[in-house]
């Protein structure tokens, strides 16, 4: 049963050092402040897992936190490198992190696999691309029915994950809506998950469409409410994406002094409760 | 007819290869502009996937992201990450892939892994997201970069997605059915594989460009087809809608 | 794209002698006038498959259109047994009848893999289960990680796939609320898809839930509005399952002649405008 | 004490084996009375589940079927078959499956597929639906049915799903974790798996019940345990509750 923890307390009970974390979010619901929070928190020698790797793991990257990154696409969406993630695959910088690459198609895949509890993921792809040369992670099976051989890869089981949420009620069910992306997988998948909500309601049941993305509170380790946690990604129904925040990070990250003073003053030296403005500032928008 | 800007014939140029009968999976950057602008024309009943599960979509801005809030609000449905790659992608649903790259080879083969040795690259690029098996499981794929010596390289750093391999019945001997690559949009030209030998040969050239310039941005000794054709213009209205839809998107996402 | 046919027209174009055919709903949105339809055209040799064949498919084979039922429970939910499918099964009457049958894990994960263009299905399943020794079907594979020995299932792929839903917009496009079963993954999985609808609207676009279970028109072959096309089976915010229905037809079914009678009196002299008042009839209930 | 029948006690009785922590995989028919009854009952917060997809249902009535639109109504949410039966069962997620059958041995392995032999049967059953599966990726399984010689039988017709095999490690053996029949309810008696052997046997009688009444009632030469508890009888409580569900029930049902 899903327990309400402060964002301090459920960060260190869900993510400790030499974990694998996924801390997922398809562009959308981004858990930002529960990543900022384990930033502060110096865990060290995460296994980082996303499919798409932003800002938020350039940051912990940046920070030295992750001594593996396993991922689909690492980049700044529509802008264009994670400066942070690059400078420690090119440089070693601030400390060599291994990285296990796959297509979004593997890993999609893999999580779904782990959520079912399966030790392998089968798909149709990799066909003729190198990462199947690179990865030893990808291997493949033969169909018993037709002879074909399919790619394979290794379930995603994170020792925990983190998401970001619009609701949950007093149960500690949580609700996803809009682009769902991976993370009811990742929370399926997971020993211990972490999640980050807009808002807390009395009840979900029948406040929602009968097929709604809902993960049982029962399913979950801990529940936090964190109005703006998302921020600069965005909440569906509650403020959209900062846009102008992921173009002006590409100036922050790439230079080393830079994005130390960025972290130290806008991480290292805030709470929570500094997300709060982001929602305010978007219901303020909305009411306008 | 309206002056207009070498990024502008290619976005035009790739959207009218799209009809209202396609279901296109839409990479974000320039594949996004092409097919916008083809639902925004000629093609208003073409569905746009974007992989963040939005089926269907109809942004009035192109995103920034490829899960912009606004993909979802505009969208017939938006399904999970899983299902869209699973049912979709892999089902064998998506008639056109529409895809950039960091680098193409003579055989419209793709890198967006590395620049130098995948160990110790020189430049790591985002990686291949969803293109290894978008290159593979779409009906056909267009591919849509500007055409610089950088880009257009005899021999690729990594094969992040499958084109043609190195010749016709590398795909067929891969056990994959599909066309592959059959249009390369490029601010200069547009290539697309000999019917023989699969290598990308130059079936037009856009309006004032020359032959020894586009020689002189690829990589290897490129073919030209026998007759080649010119590239029709942009029309005005392609223009106007394609500069609205930037304008509109610039104004979104607070830049000037 | 859809196109919008009769519903003879409609079954006459997606289901054809020999066919492999899902008439599919777990329960719920039973494709029971689209079935009467086929029955009417006298169909034969169809290989009828479905998780929980229950009385549409103990009319059909009652009626000798089938040469083989793939399965996972088979009966009279809640009554009992369905009579005209055991009788084919234990005496051949009125036809022999060849069987494969899962388990309701297997058929889903078969569905699954089909809708998902993969020849096959891995499950944690059929463990010291006797179906895996006279299911030929039933196959494995071991994983390539961890050497685990899972078990398989080929594909759901059929000819056809029959299944009712809530509404349809002008494009074609298909909204499935409530009990959601595996209509989606047989609609995908098949060759050919007929989607018969309480009801017709403009535009399902910002309609309803944005992730709401929606197929796209592109995605089926025909769609036909058919108010009412579920009855006894129901349709989630239109009319209730008629349990007393079900509970009826097992005096009905259990004898041949009853049954005969029944068909040619509410099927054979019928047209799916026989459905309606039921339909009907339901929302003159809501609104008193 | 109110008077009761033999079924409701075993359904009494089997409900009382449930807690608000189960999350529970329910089976129609005697089983989905006994889960219902204890959420009316001592375990208000108990996520009950069926194979429909529907996640943590409350029905005020007992579905004549595992879809009635009632489940959906009251659930939490509701997912798609295949979801249900990847993420949730085989996920690991249920603490308890609760299971019926027509035919128990006596290391509680079930038969739902058919009497007589299998390309030939006398009595073609429903077949297993969830039930192989469940048996085996629950965390533990509660079985409920009447105790007569025709179902508690020396050999199953058919293995429809294990219980435990054919003695303690066969689950182990085929790499099976999870607990397996724990419990077995009937209307006279409650069984449990011997803790070295496996065989089920008689832990304790329902009031008013022998010995021989059970033995008379079971096709193999029972066990019964050193000591055997008496079953506690219902309380007022729990068989007024029982009956206003049956009763709402058959009304719902059309049911005289």
């Amino acid at each position: 049963m899903a327990r309400f923890l402060s964002l301090a307390d459920a960060c260190e009970e869900v993510v400790r050092d030499g974990d694998s974390v996924a801390f997922e979010g398809f562009t959308h619901l981004i858990p930002y402040a529960a990543g900022h929070e384990v930033i502060r928190q110096r865990r060290r020698d995460l296994g980082l897992i996303r499919m798409t790797p932003d800002i938020l793991y350039d940051q912990m990257i940046g920070c030295g936190m992750a001594a593996k990154l396993t991922f689909s696409w690492g980049g700044n969406p529509g802008v264009g490198s994670a400066h942070r993630i690059r400078e420690a695959v090119e440089q070693g910088w601030p400390r060599p992190i291994e990285i296990e690459e796959h297509s979004h198609a593997a890993m999609a895949a893999a999580y779904a696999a782990g959520a079912a509890n399966l030790p392998f993921a089968v798909l149709r792809g990799y066909r003729g691309a190198e990462l199947a040369r690179v990865n030893p992670a990808i291997k493949s099976v033969t169909c018993p029915y037709t002879g074909e051989v399919l790619a394979t890869v290794p379930s995603v089981r994170p020792d925990a994950a983190v998401i970001h949420a619009q609701k949950a009620d007093r149960e500690g069910n949580v609700l996803i809506e809009g682009i769902i992306g991976v993370q009811k997988e990742a929370v399926l998948a997971a020993k211990r998950s972490l999640v980050t909500v807009e808002e807390m309601v009395d009840d979900l049941r029948g406040a929602t469409h009968a097929n709604a993305c809902i993960i049982p509170g029962w399913a979950i380790t801990a529940v936090v409410e964190v109005p703006g946690g998302a921020f600069p990604s965005y909440a569906h129904g509650y403020y959209p994406r900062n846009n102008a925040f992921y173009i002006g990070w590409d100036a922050i990250s790439r230079d080393r002094a830079a994005f130390a003073a960025w972290m130290e003053e806008h991480v290292m030296r805030k709470g929570p409760e500094a997300f709060a403005p982001h929602a305010r500032a978007a219901t303020a928008n909305k009411a306008a | 007819m309206s002056h207009y800007t070498s990024t502008e014939i290619m976005t035009v140029t790739a959207a009218r290869l799209l009809s209202n009968a396609d279901v296109c999976f839409v990479g974000i950057g320039a594949p996004s502009a092409a097919c916008n602008l083809a639902r925004l024309t000629h093609a208003p009943g073409i569905t746009l996937i974007y992989e963040s599960g939005t089926i269907a979509t109809r942004p009035s801005v192109l995103p920034l992201s490829i899960g912009d809030g606004e993909l979802c609000e505009t969208a017939l449905a938006t399904v999970s990450v899983p299902e869209m790659f699973a049912y979709w992608l892999q089902g064998g649903r998506i008639t056109v892939g529409f895809l950039g790259a960091a680098q193409i080879d003579a055989y419209a083969n793709l890198n967006t892994t590395v620049v130098g040795p995948y160990d110790k690259p020189t430049t790591r690029l985002p990686g291949g997201g969803g293109a290894p098996e978008i290159a593979t499981n779409c009906g056909e794929v267009f591919i849509i970069l500007k055409q610089t010596k950088r880009g257009f390289v005899d021999k690729l750093d990594f094969v992040t997605s499958i084109g043609h391999g190195r010749g016709k019945g590398d795909r067929e001997r891969l056990g994959v059915t599909t066309k592959g690559p059959t249009q390369v949009i490029t601010d200069l030209a547009i290539l697309r594989p000999d019917p023989e030998t699969r290598e990308l040969t130059v079936v037009s050239l856009h309006p004032g460009v020359t032959r020894q310039s586009v020689v002189e941005n690829t990589g290897w000794a490129l073919k030209f087809a026998p007759t080649l054709d010119e590239t029709p213009a942009p029309t005005v209205e392609e223009l106007e809608v394609l500069r609205a839809l930037q304008a509109r998107t610039r104004a979104a996402h607070g830049q000037a």
